[in-house]
């Protein structure tokens, strides 16, 4: 109960910043909005569904660099034409990806989705037509202007919350803890599980490019850096310092590591060393991260 | 291609993977039988490679830059299973691939801190600063066989190691299934101790190998680490065997690829690994 | 119902399961039964899918199913419990049984679930309605045997295949379930591998004896309590 | 008119007087944002032009125009998926002044995107890619470093004057790669030359082995490569332990023997590269640098300290045009379009498009040294391909 009604007025705080005009915070909070987006969308795999996955940035990106070929080479930019496209991008390559990465199963699961990361950064790094390193712009955006970008990725976040929320709690996520716990006894049940981690992958992939499609509507700028094992990584550490298994963990996790980059780095110059202690702590200390802390004062 | 120049890229892709191999020897002992994804073994290289030209700047001695730097990787990596490694063992592979990220972290704060940013060369050892005729047109330096050959031996006696020592049964059991080796009565901490400063100290060995050849640079660990991965992948975790044929697989779609499809090298490796996974899902040797 | 046609499989050197050509009756109780190591677990996981084949055929109702998914067996109509107590510990009894049964329904990524008659049913039938809402690590084990079988129950099974019911039960708890595995097989098929010679005797209507991974002998409690061979080959080592 | 350190100097004390009567203490500090790399592959660039910027400014007493400095720094790990980020962060969250950065193309790219339309003055210290003078120019934005264009174009007539007719291009496959090759080709072709083999190296691999081969195979004249840094250091080691060092002699970009002289050893000595700057130029600017950089850091300056240093005195010589007012941005772009120094790499103006006009070297590892051996390219100035702002 608390915890639902912290989460009402973060939202609530969340929006008030959109109010303030306030060029810096808006891209700031904007920018880690679309953080909480996709460490929720990459929760419901690692969390739920007890997969790691490292090729979660590579959904990102695909659906940013849609739209910057869309925007312009096709001179599309109204979200209710690209949007659409974008996710529909991220989810096919998460249905071949996926299809292709669950014949593996555990380390080796791991292990083929950053092979696929990896080849996807070659090809958009080593491409020039692509962009190659320097990255593309998106020339015309979808959302004018930074207010109305920000309540877009409000509102997106908000949406996000609200679907997985409901995913988790119909059949299908309840299907998905089992397998995470005991997916032979899933399997033995009559569950296809292999099904349903394809439907829990895709439906990952595809709001890991709702984000990655507002990140380049955000800033209109795509690289390839964003489909690189490190953002992968980034991404797995959010959802592990957050708290894997809850939804409100990752938007911890996410907001955590927005300002921790922003303010330590005025800290110390050795703010990289800053972090890998508190990623160290946090595993060795704080398995449930910090919504494990929220849970037990609950 | 002439029959000649392929010859040259064949013993090229060769090189490449013995080194590569190297690495992932470690990688895949402690993969297979610590069960721990360990993304600090490319630090432990960085380290080694580090510490070999530091070392041996000091002292003129690469020789001697190995013989102090081994057993300080060494107790590094007894202190780092220690400290964090050993908590993990009943954690999930996401809390180790963390837990190892911190760690690369950390150590690579370390490295700024004790040697800077800058690029250093490593010379080899006066003995071997000659070159050898490869061919009409190319030659191949003296210290690049003896890489070659150092880690030719070094897997061989690795092999005699694991094949005909107790330390090396022990090892083997517990690659298979180590509550048996609980079972048996072997102290599992001991065991899982030696081996994790064994797989540093080797990781680091390659780094002290390699620092000649490469020169030595911040971040040069991460670019080995990735390529180690998927030299384990490709063989089968916790196969010496198989790292050994993945990593000649690696080296030589590498330099292939490198020659006959420039544009697509990079993902050249990725490509091979899934192939290899999407046929045999548990690699070359599961 | 289920046949089996020179069913091999083979670890490396070793054959677990070897030529095994069987035939299990509809309505009925099969045992099977053996000393350790004889292949019965193998041969269970082959007919649930877990393993695949060497060679040899499964055929259910006649149709070939050798190489059928563990999942598309049970919609087949396969169900399967396992050595040990195999439920989730987190959920509580009623969730266990509620979840085995959405296996059941298409799946749904939205939409909340409603009551589902056959959980209900299941968990009746197994006489856990009492303890629905304790989370299954704080059952008992027999408990948690007993919600095994619900579990495969809520999938409507119309196959049973059981390994070793009665394994780490006391006497008390025994006797529930093979109560409990009487009135379940009443319209329903069921093979189990079990150890308790008392309960196999009194339950079986046929009883399988492996050894090797072969089939030794095979009939009726009675024709098989009778049988030299058996008691030579098995009996005799181990008391039952 | 080019004017003289010295004069420039004196000008700059009698002006400094000037302001501090006019705005006193009341004036706010410059806020100058750094957007540079301070870990990762790229730190030491980083470090260099940074300490080079304060050296520049303590030069100056500390102060630019009369108004004191305050320093903002941004790690930008060269990392482009966290650019827009970080510029962000400087100029909406840090309001700087002025912007300075980064080392990263890349992370160029992602800034100017953001300052194009933010108008905020901006000075690249580093990054050399073609769009930042070229494409994208904008009159908000300067370059003080150089383009890639600048520092492999002029190595072409190098080359064909050294009788080297047919090369082999070696790069890595990555922006900076590409446009100093494309460069190079221009310059090349144009003169009669013929390329016989372009070969990529993927970006940052630095296994060249098998590539070696390839051109130990192919026999050219000469080898022009295009390598930085760590994977520069051990292309040249690799180059010579091939043998090919005495068969193929190597040209290059400058950066491949910027920095990493040191590791590179007697593997470098003999290659002949251009670049806008020497560490051996002689002039009196360059020496004086350069001892002062040693005084102040302990560490040599390289070609990156330089263009650190340029930045904070032209940015000097122009906010004292406008007596330190650094908003009224149209006076200060138009008077840093006017500012001639005598840099320690030469004179040094910037061109219509905003890039250096400078002049570029023919280097010649000697010793250990680089020693230059003459200009390759008097004020040589970027094509400034598709720049609006070049009529």
């Amino acid at each position: 109960m608390i915890r639902r009604a912290l989460l009402v007025v973060l939202a609530l705080a969340l929006l008030a910043v959109g109010f303030t005009g306030d060029r810096f915070w808006l891209q700031f909070m904007g920018k880690a909005m679309i953080g909480c987006i996709f460490a929720m969308s990459l929760d419901l795999l690692v969390g739920y569904t007890g997969l790691v996955s490292l090729a979660h940035a590579a959904f990102f990106g695909i659906s940013a660099y849609l739209l910057a070929g869309l925007s312009n080479h096709y001179g599309l930019v109204s979200p209710v034409a690209t949007l659409p496209i974008c996710l529909a991008g991220a989810a096919f390559a998460a249905v071949v990806i996926g299809w292709l990465s669950l014949r593996a199963t555990g380390v080796y699961f791991i292990m083929v989705t950053l092979a696929f990361t990896q080849m996807l950064y070659y090809l958009f790094n080593d491409a020039p037509g692509l962009g190659g390193s320097d990255g593309l712009y998106v020339n015309e955006r979808p959302f004018s202007g930074r207010t109305t970008a920000y309540f877009a990725i409000w509102s997106a976040l908000v949406i996000v919350y609200a679907v997985l929320l409901r995913v988790l709690h119909a059949p299908f996520g309840h299907a998905l803890v089992g397998i995470r716990v005991n997916e032979q006894r899933m399997r033995s049940l009559g569950f296809p599980t292999p099904r349903y981690k394809l439907v829990a992958f895709v439906i990952a992939g595809t709001l890991a490019g709702l984000a990655g499609y507002l990140d380049a509507a955000l800033y209109g700028f795509v690289n390839p850096a964003e489909f690189g094992w490190r953002q992968s990584g980034l991404v797995l550490m959010t959802v592990l310092l957050g708290g894997k298994g809850t939804l409100h963990g990752p938007i911890l996790g996410a907001l955590l590591l927005t300002f921790v980059e922003h303010y330590g780095e005025q800290f110390t110059v050795h703010w990289n060393a800053l972090i890998g202690a508190l990623v160290i702590a946090v595993v060795l200390f704080l398995p449930r991260g910090l919504a494990g802390l929220v849970h037990a004062r609950d | 291609m002439s029959f000649s120049l392929f010859g040259l890229q064949v013993l090229n892709g060769v090189e490449q993977g013995l080194l590569l191999f190297l690495v992932a020897s470690g990688l895949t002992l402690v993969f297979g039988v610590l069960g721990v994804l360990n993304f600090a073994h490319g630090s432990f290289y960085m380290l080694g490679a580090y510490l070999a030209f530091w070392i041996s700047a000091g002292t003129g001695s690469l020789l001697a830059a190995v013989l102090i730097g081994i057993p300080v990787m060494a107790s590094l990596g007894f202190l780092v299973e220690r400290l964090a490694i050993a908590r993990l063992y009943k954690r999930d592979h996401l809390s180790q691939v963390l837990l190892t990220y911190g760690l690369v972290l950390l150590f690579n704060e370390l490295q700024r801190a004790l040697f800077g940013n800058d690029v250093h060369g490593v010379d080899a050892p006066r003995l071997l600063a000659f070159r050898i005729p490869l061919g009409s047109a190319q030659e191949w330096p003296a210290y690049r066989v003896f890489t070659a050959a150092a880690c030719i031996a070094v897997a061989a006696l690795m092999r005699q190691v694991i094949l005909k020592t107790r330390f090396g049964m022990r090892v083997r059991a517990g690659a298979s299934n180590a509550e048996m080796v609980e079972a048996l009565g072997i102290d599992v901490r001991k065991l899982f101790s030696a081996l994790f400063s064994a797989g540093t100290a080797l990781a680091a060995l390659a780094g002290m190998l390699a620092a000649p050849l490469t020169t030595v640079y911040p971040g040069m660990g991460e670019n080995v680490l990735v390529l180690s991965f998927v030299v384990v992948v490709i063989g089968g975790i916790g196969s010496i065997k198989g790292a050994f044929f993945g990593a000649m697989l690696v080296g030589l779609s590498d330099t292939f690829g490198k020659v006959l499809l420039p544009g697509l090298a990079s993902a050249m490796v990725y490509a091979v690994m899934a192939a290899v996974l999407l046929v045999r899902p548990r690699g070359l040797a599961g | 119902m289920l046949e089996t046609e020179a069913l091999c499989r083979r670890f490396g050197a070793l054959a677990a399961v070897d030529g095994v050509s069987l035939s299990f009756e509809a309505g009925k109780i099969h045992a099977l039964i053996g000393p350790n190591g004889a292949g019965k677990s193998t041969l269970l996981a082959l007919l649930s899918g877990e393993l695949r084949a060497t060679s040899g055929r499964v055929r259910l109702r006649g149709v070939d199913v050798t190489h059928h998914s563990p999942d598309r067996l049970s919609r087949l109509g396969i169900g399967r419990s396992y050595q040990t107590a195999n439920v989730f510990a987190e959920l509580s009894g009623a969730e266990c049984v509620w979840l085995a049964a959405q296996s059941r329904a298409p799946m749904r990524l939205l939409s909340r679930a409603g009551r589902l008659p056959g959980a209900e049913r299941a968990l009746d039938a197994c006489g856990l309605s009492s303890r629905r809402a304790i989370r299954a690590s704080e059952l008992s084990y027999g408990e948690q045997r007993q919600l095994e079988i619900a579990m495969v129950l809520a999938t409507e099974p119309s196959l049973l295949l059981l390994d070793e019911p009665l394994a780490g039960l006391g006497h008390d708890e025994a006797q529930r379930i093979v109560a409990l595995l009487r009135e379940v097989a009443r319209d329903r098929t069921m093979i189990l591998v079990e150890h308790d010679m008392d309960a196999v005797f009194s339950i079986a209507d046929t009883v399988t004896v492996l050894v090797g991974g072969r089939v030794l002998e095979r009939g009726t409690p009675q024709a098989i309590r009778a049988s030299r061979a058996v008691r030579e080959a098995y009996l005799g080592e181990e008391q039952p | 008119m080019p004017f003289s350190r010295r004069t420039f100097l004196g000008a700059t004390a009698a002006s400094v007087a000037a302001t501090t009567r006019v705005f006193g203490a009341t004036k706010a500090k410059l806020r100058i944002g750094l957007l540079l790399p301070y870990s990762g592959t790229y730190a030491a660039l980083g470090n260099n032009i940074t300490d080079a910027m304060k050296l520049a400014a303590g030069e100056r007493g500390g102060k630019l125009a009369g108004r004191e400095i305050e320093w903002i720094a941004v790690d930008d790990e060269s990392d482009p998926a966290k650019a827009p980020a970080n510029v962000n962060k400087l100029i909406a969250g840090e309001k700087v002044d002025i912007l300075t950065g980064p080392v990263h193309s890349g992370v160029a790219m992602a800034m100017m995107q953001i300052v194009r339309q933010e108008k905020t003055l901006t000075i690249v210290t580093n990054a050399g890619a073609q769009a930042v003078t070229g494409q994208l120019c904008a009159p908000n934005v300067f370059r003080t470093s150089f383009s890639n264009w600048q520092t492999s174009y002029p190595c072409a007539d190098v080359m064909l004057k050294d009788g080297r007719k047919k090369v082999v291009l070696m790069f890595w496959n990555y922006s900076f790669g590409q446009e100093s090759m494309a460069a190079f080709k221009e310059g090349f072709t144009k003169g009669g030359g013929t390329v016989i083999k372009e070969i990529a190296v993927p970006f940052p691999q630095t296994e060249f082995q098998a590539n070696l081969s390839e051109i130990a195979s192919l026999k050219p004249d000469a080898v022009f490569v295009f390598f930085a840094g760590a994977g520069a250091a051990k292309f040249v080691r690799d180059y010579a332990d091939a043998g090919l060092r005495d068969k193929v002699p190597l040209y290059g970009s400058g950066f491949l023997t910027e920095g990493v002289l040191g590791a590179q050893g007697p593997a470098a000595e003999g290659i002949k590269t251009t670049l806008h700057y020497a560490d051996s130029l002689d002039n009196a600017q360059n020496r004086k640098f350069r001892d002062a950089f040693k005084t102040a850091t302990g560490r040599e300056a390289d070609v990156y300290a330089v263009a650190g240093y340029d930045t904070v005195h032209a940015l000097a010589a122009a906010l004292e045009k406008v007596q330190g007012d650094a908003s009224a941005q149209k006076e200060l772009i138009a008077a840093l379009e006017g500012v001639r120094i005598d840099s320690p790499r030469g004179p040094f103006r910037f061109s219509k498009a905003h890039n250096p006009v400078q002049n570029v070297y023919v280097r010649q590892v000697k010793g250990g040294k680089e020693a230059v051996l003459g200009v390759a390219l008097k004020n040589a100035e970027d094509p400034a391909f598709g720049c609006a702002m070049v009529k």
